[in-house]
């Protein structure tokens, strides 16, 4: 073992240390490799989720029912844009910038939760995206306000507490719709049955076949297995589900007395291979989206830049 | 028309501006340029929103015949609409939605510096509360016209184009019909005419920073106070009002 | 006066009389350079005003409120796409291409009736199209079946049938409305409103203040005057209108007994001039379609030619 | 679901498939590249408004809830919708629309030459009628895919791009589902499943005489037979239905 190799184990095993005594890793501190790379892959993915997730909402934004859902809707979606915001700069910590992380969402390297691959078809769409998605997304994110890495964890925080009100406000529409017309009933039941097992998925693979779930624990990134956050999720939602008389599209649904949980069927999983693979009905058209947006803006940036740069040039020669 | 019809009218004219403009912003939602900029438009479409929702409310109160904001934003068609022509403007691209935004910005920047001042104390209030919002809309917007205009080449040849395009639309914003004349003599209301120099001293700054030519007078369209739009407002109808257009004993 | 001055004024008288025997121009015959060229002018306008007029019919194809209507729309506007192709035709055997018909359309050169620039706002609009401005073009149109000139002549005849078939679908169309709820009523009546005057100005300018009037009536390309034309078309209108239960927006209106005529209000001449001008709701948006289609367009019409090109090519070789 | 649900069913997809992709070249109408362009897209739209009404007509009676053909076109929502995935897809340029109506038209020509030896006189008689139109349609979409395909780079490189993005919208046009089975043990409908070696056969003669290349089977999409479909076909809906959803007590 030569001396580089054994500083580095140094490094590691303080690390290690630091991440077990509870404290936060900063940008500044060391940090494995690997450590860094996950948390790219992660931050960015989750980021890119923000700004892709924009646009199943943003299809109902012209057609809301009322200017008060409308009003709703945008502060909720702008919310979003910030989100994604944040969790940039956040990643950028590690010393990737926003522009090569849009160049990875826009080549298919980088990848965004799968759950927008799925289309909004009707306007409780927008209600059960707020109720289930958000509220599986901040299932996920309590644990993660925990994250060893600190600038995650602190975006965490502050992206915690807006979601959950947004997840009020998604259930709140579910709520209405559920009170309704027999029209809206059944639009409320149709967008749950479509957005229950999608929703299920965006907890990660069971945690049998979850490759990289221990070693995120190891490193205190991840505090909670995929499965225990599922089930957490599962005892939350189904008495919100109970109480909007809306039903859950899973025969095998039953409050299990011995395990204190609520015992539900098997995810299919090869429906969650197909649409991460391409086979939702959306994948193309968000990912042109995203990439329209940015190649068509380019000579908007362009200009924003050569102006910067004029008026900078301009102040050094009256200088 | 009597007094309060008037008052009802004028007060849409308001409303509907906003909506239909912050109906338009809409649109660009999860698609600007970049992403500083989808926080922007949707600041603004949010501002605009919250507008024409006191408007509206407001005039469905004064006509008095049980329309709330919802009502009146979902269930008239394209002649009772009372928004300037240039708000209904497809958003085209970035530049078309900016030179739109400058010059209506610009515009109610001015009108509701006027409405501010009004006799009537709840649209003052409006006025007043809004304005705020508009003298960031208002910097937004400019500096964009300016960023364009004196950037690259193609935003140069882009904005000037927009500008172009959208000229003869704006003259209608500073008519005076009978509505306004009546509003304007019961101290309701604002002198649209007079603020043109004004708006032509701020607009001619703006455009000479940003090395744009202000274009020629040669031809200019009206008539949405009438009720007479372009074609593209049925479009726009069409899609925000199908909910409650299809579902009409719906609560949402 | 030498020879050749000699011999076109015998052509010329020639022309004359034979026009004036009522024999028809055919595209071989000799014809005065300005009889040409003001045919060209007429027919190639009346080509584009076809093709332009498809556009605010167009409008409300995708909204037509029940498919019966939808269908006879569609057909119409088809109709009116084939009068433009039999219209371009007959210009052609002047000695024009139909690509420079596109080119001064497009340069604004040539023009079409002013009555496409307004917009249609609503579904009644597509009634009065057909009642009040297919009515009116009919009326100009009868005349011109007994144009000197054949191929425009016999053109017309053929597309005065199906003028009139559009007549009638738009007069039931407003029938329709006018017998209908309230709404509808108001709608018919709108229409009516809006269309009204612009149609008395399709006719032109009064006899007085037609330059070129004398000239074609010479020449046997006209038969009416202008102010003939519109009073025909006023006294066929009125009782229509009437038996609608609609109000036709004039004030001045009344029959006249002396004159067994409808006397009518003075046109707003300066509202037709300020809408040639460019002053319509829609000028720019109809000509920017046309341009955006031509224009959009030509790479599919090249890659038809370079196939045909490349077809003749291999059949050449073949043999 | 009863025989009749199933027929009705049926029928239903039958008569959205035309109307929807009707209604999208009705989007074209003005717009063609060259004139007689205009008037083929709208003779073909013309057939297949012409065929919807047909199916919708019979569909109703079939359920006998006293639906028209009307009532099914303008006052269904997106998730009663039946029509395939491809149809409701935007018409993008002329290479889109038009490969869009070369995949149905291969498949309608061999859809309906099964329909019309149905056990049923009344679809067997809609489907014959309406194969000699789909005969044309056939012929002129596989004359443009031949000629854009070899006829210029851009014109190559359009349409390949077109075929390449519409290409996983294709199987669900084979699917059979418990109906589908049900229909076609009936004598009432046609395996369609049955159907796709010979569609491959015409379609790869077509793409290799265009120098196009038949793209690999990497993705594929369905749900339209159970409401699922894109999110373009709400505003399409809204668009087209505008009228009677807010006016439901006129008649037309």
């Amino acid at each position: 073992m030569d001396v580089i190799d054994q500083e580095h184990d140094e490094l590691e095993t303080a690390f290690q240390a630091k991440v077990e005594a509870e404290q936060r890793i900063e940008p500044k501190d060391w940090m494995p490799e690997k450590y860094r790379q996950t948390l790219i892959r992660q931050m960015s993915q989750h980021a890119h989720s923000e700004i892709v997730g924009m646009l199943p909402e943003g299809n109902w934004l012209t057609r809301a029912p009322s200017l008060k859902r409308k009003t709703i809707l945008m502060a909720k979606i702008q919310d979003e844009g910030g989100h994604g915001l944040y969790l940039y700069s956040a990643t950028e910590t590690l010393g990737i910038s926003r522009d090569e992380m849009f160049e990875q969402l826009h080549s298919g390297k980088a990848k965004y939760s799968s759950i927008f691959n799925y289309p909004t078809l009707n306007w409780a769409d927008i209600g059960a995206i707020g109720w289930l998605v958000d509220g599986a997304a901040i299932t996920n994110q309590i644990a993660l306000c925990r994250c060893s890495y600190g600038p995650y964890a602190r975006a965490m925080i502050r992206i915690c507490k807006e979601e959950s009100f947004h997840q009020r406000q998604g259930y709140d529409i579910m709520m209405t719709m559920a009170q309704g017309t027999k029209e809206q009933r059944e639009m409320a039941q149709d967008a749950l049955n479509r957005w229950w097992w999608p929703t299920l998925m965006m907890f990660g693979p069971n945690d049998a076949n979850s490759a990289n779930s221990a070693q995120s624990m190891k490193w205190r990134i991840k505090r909670q297995s995929n499965d225990d956050l599922r089930q957490k999720f599962v005892d939350a939602t189904v008495p919100q589900a109970e109480f909007l008389g809306l039903t859950i599209p899973d025969d095998k649904l039953a409050w299990n007395d011995v395990r204190g949980h609520y015992d539900f069927g098997e995810i299919d999983w090869e429906e969650f291979k197909a649409v991460v693979k391409g086979n939702g009905l959306c994948n193309r058209e968000r990912l042109q989206a995203r990439v329209d947006a940015h190649d068509g803006g380019k000579w908007v940036r362009d200009a924003a830049l050569a102006y910067a740069a004029k008026k900078a040039d301009r102040k050094a020669k009256a200088a | 028309m009597t007094d309060k019809d008037m008052r009802f009218d004028y007060l849409l004219r308001l409303g509907d501006n906003s909506l239909i403009l912050g109906q338009r912003l809409a649109e660009w939602c999860g698609h600007a340029p970049m992403l500083e900029e989808d926080l922007a438009l949707t600041n603004i479409g949010l501002d605009l929103l919250g507008q024409a929702r006191m408007f509206l409310s407001y005039a469905g109160e004064v006509e008095g015949k049980g329309r709330d904001e919802d009502r009146l934003a979902y269930f008239r068609d394209t002649k009772d609409w009372r928004n300037l022509l240039l708000l209904e403007q497809p958003n085209g691209d970035f530049a078309k939605t900016m030179a739109r935004q400058f010059f209506f910005d610009a515009f109610q920047y001015l009108q509701f510096e006027g409405l501010a001042k009004s006799s009537d104390d709840r649209l003052a209030g409006i006025a007043a509360k809004s304005l705020k919002e508009i003298t960031y809309h208002r910097r937004h917007s400019a500096d964009w016209i300016i960023r364009l205009g004196d950037g690259t080449d193609e935003s140069h040849e882009r904005i000037q184009g927009a500008i172009d395009d959208l000229w003869g639309y704006l003259p209608e914003m500073f008519d005076m019909d009978a509505v306004d004349d009546a509003m304007l003599a019961d101290g309701f209301g604002v002198d649209v005419a007079a603020l043109r120099p004004v708006w032509d001293d701020y607009v001619n700054g703006v455009l000479a920073e940003a090395t744009l030519i202000r274009p020629a007078d040669s031809w200019s369209v009206r008539g949405s106070r009438e009720g007479k739009h372009s074609e593209h407002l049925g479009y726009l109808l069409a899609e925000m009002q199908f909910l409650p257009r299809a579902y009409p004993d719906a609560k949402w």
